[in-house]
């Protein structure tokens, strides 16, 4: 699946530490993604895997080390200027607007976009349409009576008109029906092909190692493996350990 | 330090010292002296000062000080300030309570402590029949101003439709409800409207629907002052006749002195230039200002327990049975109460807005 | 928690046990939505029974209709004989059903206890009086809750959690406390929306465990799960929603090769399942 | 009692005059509500500053009256942009001090509400002191004008003299009370308009309904917030001008009550709704006026507030009040 | 419920609470019989520093008490139910005038049928309001509350038969029962002497002395204590919270939610008109300006700044709310706004409340706990 050429690193964590409160939820973590690549961080519940995700869109304070995005320094800028400099993520949880219909959820995604209302911009709508039929046929729902895995399209959908450069996924598969979820994961590697690079987080870790180039494994808030991903994959202990062994 | 623990609260203790002049021996004052009709208790309070300043100039004299507790014209607020005068035994006697609201509270209170309060300005006429030894006013109540207000009206401005306006509370409501009765079928239209209230709006409408000739306020200058304003900005030219609770400049400088032009005003209160003596004078003198209502009345009410300390009634006891049986003139009248307290020589006079000042008119006879 | 008895709960997949709770012909919609369409499966006493289908299917509609949340636009929902009706959604526990949340939603500021002998409260009486003057009634049910407490707390593995609060529980121990809550109202039915939803395979294997415990401990569960091998592994028999409509219902091994199931929701090249 | 056609144009004229001062002052609560989901106890001292400084600049003037009709529109617009200004800087300062730690240490919403009545207090206070405030400093002799009688009702000098303008069935509408209406409909469908158009409107819904998932999305969740205060401040400082022509005094406890009608407006029309707190305000200020022949004015706060109380039972979230899509079970 | 004590590892610095935990029930018996004492001795020792210059502190004390059993009250409607009452003080005014109506202006009943007419019809007040409108969502009903108490208000303030604007006079004390005089404490400096002028007649409810009022109020303040904390410890409890926490998850566990709000409202109101009832028995008047909207807000911050859902806490909140104004009476014309500067001070640095519900003080512990298990240092921090 390598099959992309991957350039300089795009984003780089370096030696991060955050805590909440007292507590140490992750622990000097630091890892690389390249530009145009997929990398994957897998943990079990808790692992910081989110944390992980959350501080490098500026929505936690570091404690400690540092986020190169693009060779600058991004650690201490908030979050909402990293979406204009094409970093988005996609929350857990799915953080959609309850209140807002599908389609002013999808409006917020290209908040920063100077170009609203162009065809550009009609055209991304489109192509978001496409993915999820689903949102266009409930354009003016309102997202909070959708149901879950509905909901987690729209999360995704919305991520992508922002049209980032760097899309950071927290469990995207989470609660999408099976045929979904491949279908979720091809997408990421289409908009990967597209050029855009993605950080993502899963607990469908074999899919995730599938997708992904390169993965690092969280446990209690530390990188404790890391390695190419189709490595990792074939690797017993980690078989056994989150892809469910030999059940 | 001195008299020891003379703490306590009835003033038994202090009879003992009849005679004497106790340390920091204080009279009180009850009214507003903050708030929005705070005017009208400055004036009282700063003519009882005068009293207070006089008496203790006389050489020998057993000092007195008058001790302030203000009730921002809130009856809520004299409950407290009331218990509080009474716990404190140096007061042995209270001018006021300055408002009929703040009476309604506080005199109950005194009478229970036996602490004599010689209101310079309430006018309610219940007040002196709730059987209360202790109170006692200086000037004529509202069943002769009201009748007087009524007559006023009907024989000088001529107005045969009244619209009555009161402000809920114990004084404009009390006042208000006499002139309607005095009116009779001559009042054509009512509306109460609420202390503190700005917006007078319908009220403005009401009166203009009713096509009255007379409008009668009853109430303080706080709201007198912007319902005549927002009349006469409404093109009414009505003519606007309201009372002494009204009798301030403050009326003049809420409602314009333009819009306030023509406006009368009924009070049981002495013109002070008609006062006795030297007081308007004096109080020129001290103040920089001309005394304003009610200034002579309250001067009169220090004075008659002024006299009595000078007369070595120092406690509560004391001057309770002094005041009532008191007999002397004073600025604005001859001093002598009856039983319940009123003062047994009353006149209501008529005062005018020209040229943005309040003028006498004339006085009105009672009957 | 043993109320019914042991031949009820020897019902087993395929074998017409009785019926505890009836969709009869319900139909829900919401403005243009149909998120029901004429929808009728039964849930027999003391099975597991999987709700499956894909995204916007209706499933966590069907639990809204059946516990109250929502009222059916058509048709009934029978519970234990009895028509649901217009019951409110405490009546409706208090007869015998209780749920769990798609997204959790725990009583966050109160302990792992407190939020289970809420539960538990549902079937207590004690009231104002009883409590102030700590009659006999009120002390026997806190006796009983706190029992019953206790032994699910520990049925959930959550034994050591016990007095903290639920907030400060990480994600999969809420999951089971909700479940522990749900369990303490002593349910005739049990119904679980996708409780496994962020769990990994390690975890899932655990959930499985539990949820069988739960059914041989007399319980009924009705439960909607989107990880293929769970529903598979765990379940009794299957019904297959899309679009609102019953597509399917039947034995786990009949609806896996069932080609509408796998056309609308399986997908037909399912990668993950064969691998495992 | 008998309602002739003029007294029926009457009390619905000058109630729509008010109700449009309530609607423009309510905009603070409903723009700081759909985004913090809190009431800013504190707006009612963000007008009252407002209406000092039109005041003071009536009195830096030295305005004791009417004056020429342009020179008053002069004079009135200097007061209503310093007013505006001064409501608007107050009300970004109350963000600051009352409102902005608590958001960060996410202090249970209650507090919010205690730490801006204690604000409210001060505010307040600093007006009715200021005469002491003054002294201390030792400029109460150059100041004195401004702050003299400190408790008491302060005029405002109008300068623009009120005529009719024209009658409808025999009522007199007049050019003040006219003005009043149209600027503050104006101000409001600008205000309405701006929303709408600029990217503010959205940031500020998805900031209430996910403060977190909105910084995703690239909205500057500080920024939205103290662009709301901001907003609530410059009507408010515009409604206390208008406020000032209508009745010409204030003092420091004006915004009291007028603030317990706005907000009431504001949820009459759906709190957090711009066009709903201009409906609500129309509303009440009509149903207020027409009180006063039926029931007398003392009853038409009471009217006004059993009109909400009905209205909310029938429509919970008030007029026009979003019926938010809640999350689900 | 020591569970949590027994599994966890001792932090290596135990608290006050943890201590107090552990005593003997019989010592927990006498150190709450000493407490009690202490406090109702209190206007009696004039402690200096405490007691109130400017104002009598026994009327200081008893107002303190009053407020206390408000913010109780309230607390419970709030900090149990999660019900935003604005309008708390409706209840308090028709307890109070019910005493007075009933008691000077239309009747002459008993002092203790009072009492008792006073808290049933504030309670059925709280059921009449709360009935319809408690199903309106909870910012509108902070807003529909306020109206109410406005409403009370002005019923009083513009009603000839409440005597309007000129309240009623003459409200009856509670009987009295001069049993004997219990002199107080004066004070010179730290050396205390015993004021056989000043003393307190023991329960003579006179015009003066505020002290047997003190006392009657506080013993009030006990008995809702008790009840106030055997509820909460029950199913009762256990459903306000659940209900306040998630009204859809309580009512899906089979809590009836609605039917726990209104039992919240109703007791909200018994205990503010009870508290309002011995305010009007104190007082001698009730005028309809006593019970204006800001006392509403002095209530909630009463119980806010003290800290939400506990009872202890709202307590303590009465008392910076009720007796530090007067205090401060020196400060005269800066009272206000040196509350309004302590309002927000404690609102911006105690945003918990001066002493925070359990809830979060539990929080506190579990985060200690996990520390500790995760062997760390407890530094600093109880
Ligand atoms: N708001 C918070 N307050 C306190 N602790 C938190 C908070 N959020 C997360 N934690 C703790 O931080 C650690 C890491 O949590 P995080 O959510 O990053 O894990 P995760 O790997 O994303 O887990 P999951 O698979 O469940 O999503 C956990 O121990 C968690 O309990
Ligand atoms: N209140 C509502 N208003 C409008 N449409 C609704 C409402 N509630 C649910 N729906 C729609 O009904 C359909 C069924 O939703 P439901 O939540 O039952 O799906 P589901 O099967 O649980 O899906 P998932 O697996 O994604 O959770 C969805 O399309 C949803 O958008
Ligand atoms: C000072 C006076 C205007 C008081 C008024 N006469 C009253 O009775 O309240
Ligand atoms: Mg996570
Ligand atoms: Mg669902």
């Amino acid at each position: 699946m390598v099959a992309r050429t991957l350039g300089e690193d795009q984003l780089v964590v370096e030696d991060l530490s955050v805590n909440y409160g007292r507590i140490e939820a992750i622990r000097g973590v630091s890892f690389r993604v390249p530009e145009r690549g997929i990398a994957t961080l897998i943990g079990a519940n808790g692992a910081g895997k989110t944390t992980t995700l959350k501080t490098i869109s500026g929505l936690r304070a570091v404690r400690t080390g540092r986020i190169l995005f693009e060779g600058e320094d991004i650690t201490d800028i908030p979050s909402y200027k990293l979406v204009k400099r094409g970093l988005c993520q996609a929350p857990e949880g799915r953080g959609t607007f309850v209140g807002m219909t599908v389609e002013e959820n999808l409006d917020m995604g290209a908040y920063t976009r100077a170009d609203r209302k162009t065809k550009g911009y009609r055209d991304d709508l489109d192509r978001v349409f496409s993915l999820f039929p689903r949102l266009k046929e409930r354009r003016s729902q309102y997202a909070g009576t959708m149901s879950g895995g509905e909901q987690q399209m729209l999360a995704i959908g919305r991520a992508l008109m922002s049209r980032p450069r760097v899309l950071l996924l927290d469990e995207p598969s989470m609660g999408l029906a099976p045929k979904l979820i491949q279908q979720i994961f091809s997408i990421i590697v289409e908009i990967n092909n597209q050029g855009t690079t993605v950080l993502l987080v899963e607990q469908n870790a074999l899919q995730a190692l599938r997708t992904a180039d390169h993965a690092y494994v969280l446990e209690t808030g530390e990188v404790v493996r890391s390695g190419p991903a189709d490595e990792l994959a074939a690797d017993d202990s980690i078989r056994a350990a989150y892809l469910g062994g030999d059940v | 330090a001195c008299g020891g623990t003379t703490d306590s609260t009835g003033g038994d203790s202090g009879s003992t010292e009849a005679g004497g002049c106790p340390e920091g021996l204080s009279i009180g004052f009850v009214g507003a002296l903050t708030g929005p009709d705070a005017n009208l208790g400055v004036n009282i309070s700063n003519g009882a000062q005068l009293a207070v300043d006089e008496h203790n100039a006389e050489s020998g004299a057993c000092q007195v000080t008058l001790k302030p507790f203000d009730t921002q014209g809130s009856p809520d607020q004299a409950t407290g300030l009331a218990t509080q005068a009474i716990n404190d035994a140096k007061v042995v006697g209270i001018v006021g309570p300055a408002f009929s609201g703040e009476s309604q509270v506080a005199d109950p209170l005194f009478n229970e402590a036996g602490l004599v309060s010689i209101t310079p300005s309430a006018t309610n006429p219940t007040l002196s029949e709730q059987g209360w030894k202790t109170f006692f006013r200086v000037l004529g109540n509202d069943a002769t101003q009201g009748p007087a207000a009524a007559k006023y009206i009907q024989d000088t401005v001529k107005a045969t439709k009244v619209f009555v306006v009161d402000d809920a509370s114990t004084y404009g409501k009390g006042l208000a409800d006499i002139v309607r009765s005095s009116l009779g079928s001559a009042k054509i239209g009512d509306d109460t409207v609420q202390k503190g209230q700005t917006d007078f709006s319908g009220t403005v409408a009401a009166i203009r629907a009713s096509g009255a000739d007379a409008v009668f306020f009853g109430g303080y200058y706080a709201e007198a002052g912007l319902l005549l304003r927002q009349m006469r900005e409404s093109g009414l030219t009505t003519t606007f006749v309201t009372d002494d609770g009204a009798k301030d400049d403050g009326l003049i400088e809420a409602a314009g002195a333009n819009n306030a032009e023509g406006t009368i005003i009924t009070c049981p209160c002495l013109p002070p230039e008609e006062a006795e003596g030297s007081f308007a004078e004096d109080y020129e003198a001290k103040y920089k200002t001309a005394p304003a209502t009610y200034s002579a009345e309250g001067y009169d009410a220090a004075t008659i327990l002024l006299k009595g300390i000078a007369d070595g009634k120092t406690t509560r006891e004391g001057l309770l049975e002094w005041t009532a049986g008191y007999d002397e003139p004073g600025v604005t009248k001859q001093l002598k109460f009856n039983d319940k307290g009123e003062p047994a020589d009353v006149v209501v006079w008529a005062y005018k807005v020209e040229g943005g000042k309040i003028v006498t008119d004339q006085s009105i006879s009672a009957s | 928690m043993s109320e019914t008895t042991t031949d009820e709960r020897s019902a087993r997949p395929g074998e017409p046990g009785r019926a505890l709770l009836q969709m009869q012909n319900v139909t829900l919609r919401f403005g243009g939505v149909v998120a029901l369409n004429d929808v009728s499966f039964e849930i027999r006493q003391g099975e597991i029974l999987g709700l499956i289908g894909p995204n916007g299917a209706g499933k966590t509609t069907c639990f809204n209709a059946l516990t109250g949340v929502y009222q059916p636009t058509e048709g009934q929902v029978v519970f234990d004989g009895t028509p649901l009706g217009r019951r409110k959604r405490f009546q409706i526990n208090r007869l015998g059903i209780a749920r769990t949340f798609q997204n959790i939603r725990l009583f966050q500021n109160m302990t792992a206890r407190e939020n289970v002998l809420v539960g538990a409260d549902s079937h207590h009486r004690a009231g104002v009086v009883q409590s102030l003057f700590r009659l006999p009634r009120h002390r026997r049910e806190t006796r009983e809750g706190n029992a019953l407490a206790d032994e699910l707390l520990e049925l959930m593995d959550l034994g050591h959690r016990a007095d903290d609060l639920a907030r400060n529980l990480s994600y999969g121990e809420q999951r089971r406390l909700e479940i522990a809550r749900a369990l303490a109202t002593k349910p005739k039915l049990l119904c679980l929306d996708e409780p496994a939803a962020g769990f990994n395979p390690v975890e899932k294997q655990r959930l499985m465990d539990l949820i069988r415990r739960v059914r041989d401990l007399g319980n009924t569960v009705l439960l909607i799960e989107h990880d293929m091998k769970l529903v598979m592994g765990v379940t009794d028999r299957i019904v297959v929603l899309e679009f609102g409509k019953k597509i399917a219902e039947g034995l786990p091994a009949e609806i896996r090769d069932n080609p509408a199931v796998i056309a609308a929701y399986l997908g037909v090249d399912d990668a993950s399942e064969e691998e495992l | 009692m008998n309602v002739s056609l003029e007294t029926a144009i009457d009390l619905t004229f000058s109630g729509l005059v008010v109700g449009a001062i309530y609607g423009l002052f309510a905009l603070g609560y409903t723009l700081v509500y759909g985004v913090l989901r809190l009431i800013n106890f504190a707006h009612s001292e963000v007008f009252m500053w407002g209406s000092f400084a039109a005041v003071w600049v009536m009195l830096a003037f030295h305005v004791t009256g009417p004056t020429g009709v342009l020179a008053a529109i002069g004079l009135l617009l200097v007061a209503l942009v310093v007013a505006m200004l001064t409501s608007g800087g107050i009300a970004l300062l109350l963000e600051r001090v009352a409102y902005r730690r608590l958001r960060e240490k996410n202090a249970p919403p209650l507090v919010a509400l205690i730490s801006a009545i204690g604000a409210s207090f001060v505010l307040a206070e600093v007006i009715g002191l200021r005469d002491k405030i003054a002294g201390w400093v030792g400029l109460d002799g150059v100041l004195a004008p401004y702050v003299v009688q400190a408790r008491e009702n302060t005029p405002f000098y109008n300068p623009l003299p009120s005529g009719v303008l024209f009658e409808i069935a025999g009522f007199g509408i007049r050019s003040t009370q006219l003005i009043i209406l149209v600027a503050a409909l104006l101000m409001m469908v600008g205000l309405d308009q701006f929303v709408r158009r600029s990217r503010l409107g959205r940031g500020v819904r998805a900031v209430s309904m996910d403060p977190e998932a909105a910084a995703l999305m690239g909205v500057n969740k500080d920024r939205v917030i103290q662009l709301t205060f901001l907003l609530g401040g410059l009507m408010a400082g515009a409604a206390s001008v208008l406020y000032l022509m209508h009745i010409p005094v204030t003092k420091y406890s004006v915004g009291f009550l007028l603030g317990l009608k706005a907000f009431t407006a504001a949820v009459l029309g759906g709190i957090g709704n711009i066009r709903g707190a201009l409906l609500g305000g129309l509303i009440l200020g009509v149903a207020e006026n027409w009180a006063t022949p039926f029931f007398g004015t003392q009853w038409k706060d009471v009217v006004s507030f059993v009109l909400l109380i009905v209205i909310l039972l029938f429509r919970p979230t008030g007029l026009l009040g979003e019926s938010l899509g809640k999350a689900r079970a | 419920m020591s569970t949590a004590a027994k599994s966890a590892p001792a932090p290596a610095k135990r608290s006050l609470g943890d201590r107090w935990a552990e005593l003997p029930k019989p010592a927990k018996i006498v150190v709450w019989v000493a407490v009690a004492l202490l406090f109702y001795a209190l206007p009696l020792l004039n402690p200096p520093f405490l007691s109130t210059p400017d104002s009598d502190f026994g009327s200081v004390m008893f107002t303190v008490a009053a407020y206390g059993l408000v913010a109780l009250g309230l607390n419970i409607v709030l900090g149990y139910a999660g019900l935003l009452d604005l309008g708390y003080v409706g209840f308090y005014a028709i307890g109070a005038y019910t005493v007075a109506v009933f008691g000077s202006l239309h009747g002459q009943y008993p002092f203790w049928l009072l009492i008792i007419l006073a808290v049933t019809i504030s309670t059925a007040s709280g059921l009449l309001l709360g009935a319809p409108t408690l199903r309106v969502r909870g910012d509108y009903l902070a807003i529909v509350t306020l109206g109410f108490g406005e409403i009370i208000r002005l019923i009083a303030l513009n009603s000839d038969w409440l005597n309007g604007s000129r309240g009623i006079t003459g409200v009856p004390r509670p009987p009295s029962v001069s049993l004997f005089d219990v002199p107080s404490l004066s004070w010179n400096g730290l050396v205390a002497t015993v004021d056989l002028g000043k003393t307190s007649t023991f329960m003579e409810f006179g015009l003066l002395d505020g002290v047997p009022y003190y006392w009657l109020a506080l013993s009030v303040i006990i008995l809702i204590l008790v009840g106030d904390i055997l509820l909460q410890d029950s199913r009762v409890g256990r459903a306000w919270e659940a209900t306040r926490e998630d009204e859809e998850a309580a009512e899906l566990n089979g809590v009836p939610t609605f039917r726990y709000k209104l039992l919240a409202f109703a007791m909200g109101a018994f205990i503010g008109g009870l508290s309002g009832a011995l305010f009007a028995a104190r007082q001698g008047v009730v005028n309809p300006e006593s019970f204006i909207v800001q006392l509403s807000m002095l209530f909630l911050a009463a119980v806010v700044v003290g800290g939400q859902g506990n009872r202890w806490g709202v307590l303590v909140g009465a008392v910076v709310v009720a007796y530090l104004p007067e205090r401060f009476r020196g400060v005269d014309e800066f009272r206000v706004l040196v509350f309004g500067v302590l309002l927000l001070l404690l609102a911006n640095f105690r945003p918990q409340g001066l002493l925070p519900p359990r809830r979060a003080r539990r929080a506190k512990k579990a985060t200690q706990q996990l520390r500790a298990l995760e062997g760390q240092e407890d530094k600093g921090l109880v």
